[in-house]
């Protein structure tokens, strides 16, 4: 028992020794490691700022019910008691026609226009959100409101909800392709390294099974060193994250500013970067596994 | 103690290094392998080491066909013997004092008790002064002697050599064999392939000619 | 020389011997390398994708010049005069306040709010398109003409030129940032794998040496070796870019819809695939070529 | 013609393996350097070989001093010489015959020439039927005459061998020390480190002792 933490130790350090001992050529490989982790990493650190910016810009999804220009306060009492018994409405917010002229006047550039109007040009309205935001609930809620008496026009915005939600499906789509494409290509280097090393080193593995190495003690110091490789090759890559997450805050700052967003690049949590280290540090092993099983056999 | 029955090695391409052969060699015996180039001796010694199986016949150490031995217990087999294989099959990255550390580290010897002992088997065979050097600073001879100090170092019950006094000098090779016939004396069993039979006077002699006993 | 091209064949050869040799892992290094180039590749792809929108929706960025609502036909003639006379202005279009009512008429929805009205509420406009269309040069467009006589408003849309630009500067820079970033990793990956067949070929490399065998010599298989790896690398990246624009043209097209927009992913062309494949070639070679300076020696 | 003149070698860690040796060594000559293991034999040969460079002295070889070659030289140099080192330095992942081959690809000889070159060598050490073998394959005198057959084959103006003996029978280590001698017959220059210089009756001796000649 002793001895065989004591030789898990040794593994450890041996590996630790065997990157050392190859510095510049250790130090590419956890370069190519920590670019090929970085890029999901990265992916994924920048979805999130895009997820935070849908929730900033579209937390609530809004139908909007005109009435009829003719329509009088009585078929506006008539939709607003509707639409509070509605299950599906969660809110309705009504605009009266005089407030929403009001309001225009107040803006901008319209004012000479809008005075210089006989009547009230615009409808009476209600801004209504519901409880299922999905674009197909909204839908069929919009179908529903058209049927209602003195209802003039519904306007859904969820085609803004549908093209984000489409953007971020198509974010999430292509970051797990490019994770599992990268997380196959750290398994695919640290294969290829530990496959090479156990070619440099079979003399010794060789010698050593002749003196009575068991298959454990001999692939030991090959599985730390995939470990290293995936756990060094790891940091890197959150220091890549970290790195460009500082580069790219000024341009995204201005980009974000353009399209009057707040778009905050923040670097990976704590959560997140555990989950890098222990996901790279599990595929470095795995690659050294493979590759074992590969050249030295199954047993 | 060891026992061939009636043990054959053909080798893959059809090449029969071993043909039927019978011998016993008791605890604490010492036995001389002799023959021509290709006669076989390395094949009987990797037979006993448990490198090469026989294709038929037993081979027995201790009671134990070697033949039904499941691979898992073969390290822990091959931690009891001592070998000098003829291609010595030293590491030739690590230092002298490393590679008769070796077996040691394997077993799982004590470390502090390990380096007394490694230094004790360097210096038995000349080259206590010499730890430090990889066997590419040895010269031919030095190297041979580091193989001997790695095959004795576990201080085991069997012990192989396969031509231990090649590349050696009378002299060294005279120490060689004193040191290896000195183990026996204490108790070990010694199995040797050797051409130079003289230096072991008064031992049992077996030659192999084309893989059979020459009567 | 003849024993010199038959060397270079064998070298080939050899590097194709040992390619093969190890058909699994070289299968991996290929495809880690192919992983590392399809990614800039594939950013190249949608980068051009991107500037072809951008090429079909903002050609010509316009400044609108709102004449004030009081003034009168002769002092639309005036700025129309020092339009057509400006040298920076390539064309300008006169929108006469009349045409204007009677398009917004025309279109739907404001109808009813145009007829109530007792005069016509829209100025005479012009919309003019500028010879330098950089945002700056139409930003100092705009502040002069903001000066001149009866001119109430200009409205520049170079604020989505702008943001446009910004995105593919970004687009870009990230881009380039991959592209060294992964072409450093190719870099590595050639220069740990050839370091490593260097490392297990050590035997043959010195017996070699022994026997006669120039630097050259030796060198040239593992040369070849490097870029047999890029090469492959390469092609491996244009079948990913190939395969991920087919796969990602749905989604991409459903995206384009949403926003009225044409955005096509074309494979990449016959040009920039034979760069790709020469410069994954050329990296690999380079890779190995660094690897044998540090693993054999400057010589 | 070789000639030493007063060199030395002193390995990195202060090993003085030669001291200030001179002998000379004409065309077509034949000499045994022999010695206690260490006495520097291998050293010797290799500083003929170009491998290790004198610590201080002059190595001539064919009027040439090898301590003035430029690096890029050296490589032609050696395609001259057929050594037999004293490891044997076989490729153990090629055949026999690629083995012999190895050298004259090297030195770009035709390839169809080559081909029946290599089986001549082959056939010469007795390892005709074993073309197809690799190193591990074959026995330990088996690879020593492998690696004879490798520096014969390239038919060198001058041949170095170290231990080539080692490993064999009596028989076999007579015709080895057999062909050794015809090559020096029809020309060849030969230069053996060997402990077996009943092999070689007649020849002229260099005794070392510690990297000096014992007179
Ligand atoms: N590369 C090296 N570095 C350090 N010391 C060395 C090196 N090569 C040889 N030596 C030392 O130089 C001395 C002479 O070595 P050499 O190999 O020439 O001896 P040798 O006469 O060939 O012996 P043997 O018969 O055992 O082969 C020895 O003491 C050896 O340990
Ligand atoms: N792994 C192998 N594959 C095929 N043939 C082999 C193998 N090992 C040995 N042989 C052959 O078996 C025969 C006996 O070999 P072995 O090594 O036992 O001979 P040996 O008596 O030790 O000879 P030497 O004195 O030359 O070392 C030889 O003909 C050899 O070529
Ligand atoms: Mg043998
Ligand atoms: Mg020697």
């Amino acid at each position: 028992m002793r001895a065989w933490l004591h030789h898990h130790l040794l593994s450890a350090a041996l590996a630790w020794r065997r990157l050392a001992a190859a510095p510049i050529n250790s130090l590419l490989s956890l370069l190519a490691i920590g670019i090929a982790l970085a890029l999901p990493a990265g992916g994924q650190m920048i979805l999130a700022g895009a997820r935070q910016l849908a929730a900033g810009t579209a937390t609530t999804p809004q139908i909007t019910v005109f009435m009829h220009i003719a329509s009088d306060q009585a078929a506006s009492g008539e939709i607003r008691a509707r639409l509070e018994k509605h299950g599906g409405v969660r809110q309705a917010r009504f605009l009266a026609r005089e407030e929403t002229l009001a309001r225009m006047k107040a803006g901008p550039g319209l004012r000479e226009v809008i005075e210089a109007l006989a009547a009230n040009p615009f409808p009476d309205a209600f801004v209504v959100t519901v409880r299922d935001e999905t674009p197909d609930a909204m839908e069929r809620m919009a179908v529903e409101l058209r049927k209602w008496p003195g209802v003039e026009h519904v306007q859904l915005d969820s085609a803004w909800v549908r093209r984000l939600d489409s953007l971020l499906r198509l974010g999430r789509t292509v970051l797990l392709l490019l994770a599992a494409l990268l997380g196959g290509g750290l398994v695919a280097i640290t294969f290829s390294i530990i496959r090479m090393q156990v070619l440099t080193q079979r003399a010794e593995i060789e010698v050593s099974r002749l003196l009575g190495a068991t298959e454990a003690f001999i692939r030991r110091p090959f599985l730390y060193h995939g470990f290293l490789l995936g756990l060094g090759g790891g940091a890197i890559a959150w220091m890549l994250v970290a790195g460009a997450a500082t580069w790219l805050r000024a341009p995204m700052a201005e980009l974000a500013s353009l399209y009057d967003l707040t778009l905050a690049l923040a670097p990976l949590g704590a959560a997140d970067s555990a989950l890098l280290l222990v996901c790279a540090a599990g595929l470095g092993w795995l690659g050294a596994l493979f590759s074992l099983r590969q050249s030295l056999g199954q047993a | 103690m060891i026992r061939f029955d009636r043990v054959s090695k053909r080798y893959p391409p059809g090449v029969d290094a071993l043909d039927g052969l019978s011998f016993e060699l008791d605890d604490g015996g010492m036995l001389l392998v002799g023959g021509h180039s290709g006669a076989g001796k390395s094949t009987l010694l990797k037979l006993v080491a448990g490198v090469e199986r026989a294709t038929s016949g037993a081979v027995l150490v201790g009671g134990q066909n070697l033949g039904g031995l499941p691979r898992s217990a073969l390290p822990y087999y091959r931690r009891r013997l001592g070998v000098v294989f003829q291609d010595q099959k030293l590491l030739f990255d690590r230092s002298a004092y490393d590679n008769v550390m070796l077996p040691l580290t394997i077993s799982g010897f004590p470390v502090r008790e390990a380096a007394a002992r490694v230094r004790a088997a360097l210096d038995k065979v000349g080259l206590g002064k010499r730890e430090k050097a990889l066997p590419i600073m040895l010269s031919g001879g030095e190297q041979q002697r580091l193989a001997i100090a790695r095959a004795v170092v576990g201080r085991p019950d069997l012990l192989l050599a396969d031509e231990p006094t090649a590349h050696l000098d009378a002299e060294n090779a005279a120490d060689v064999a004193r040191i290896l016939v000195e183990f026996n004396r204490v108790g070990v069993t010694l199995l040797v392939a050797t051409y130079a039979q003289e230096l072991f006077p008064g031992a049992r002699r077996l030659l192999l000619d084309h893989g059979r006993i020459r009567p």
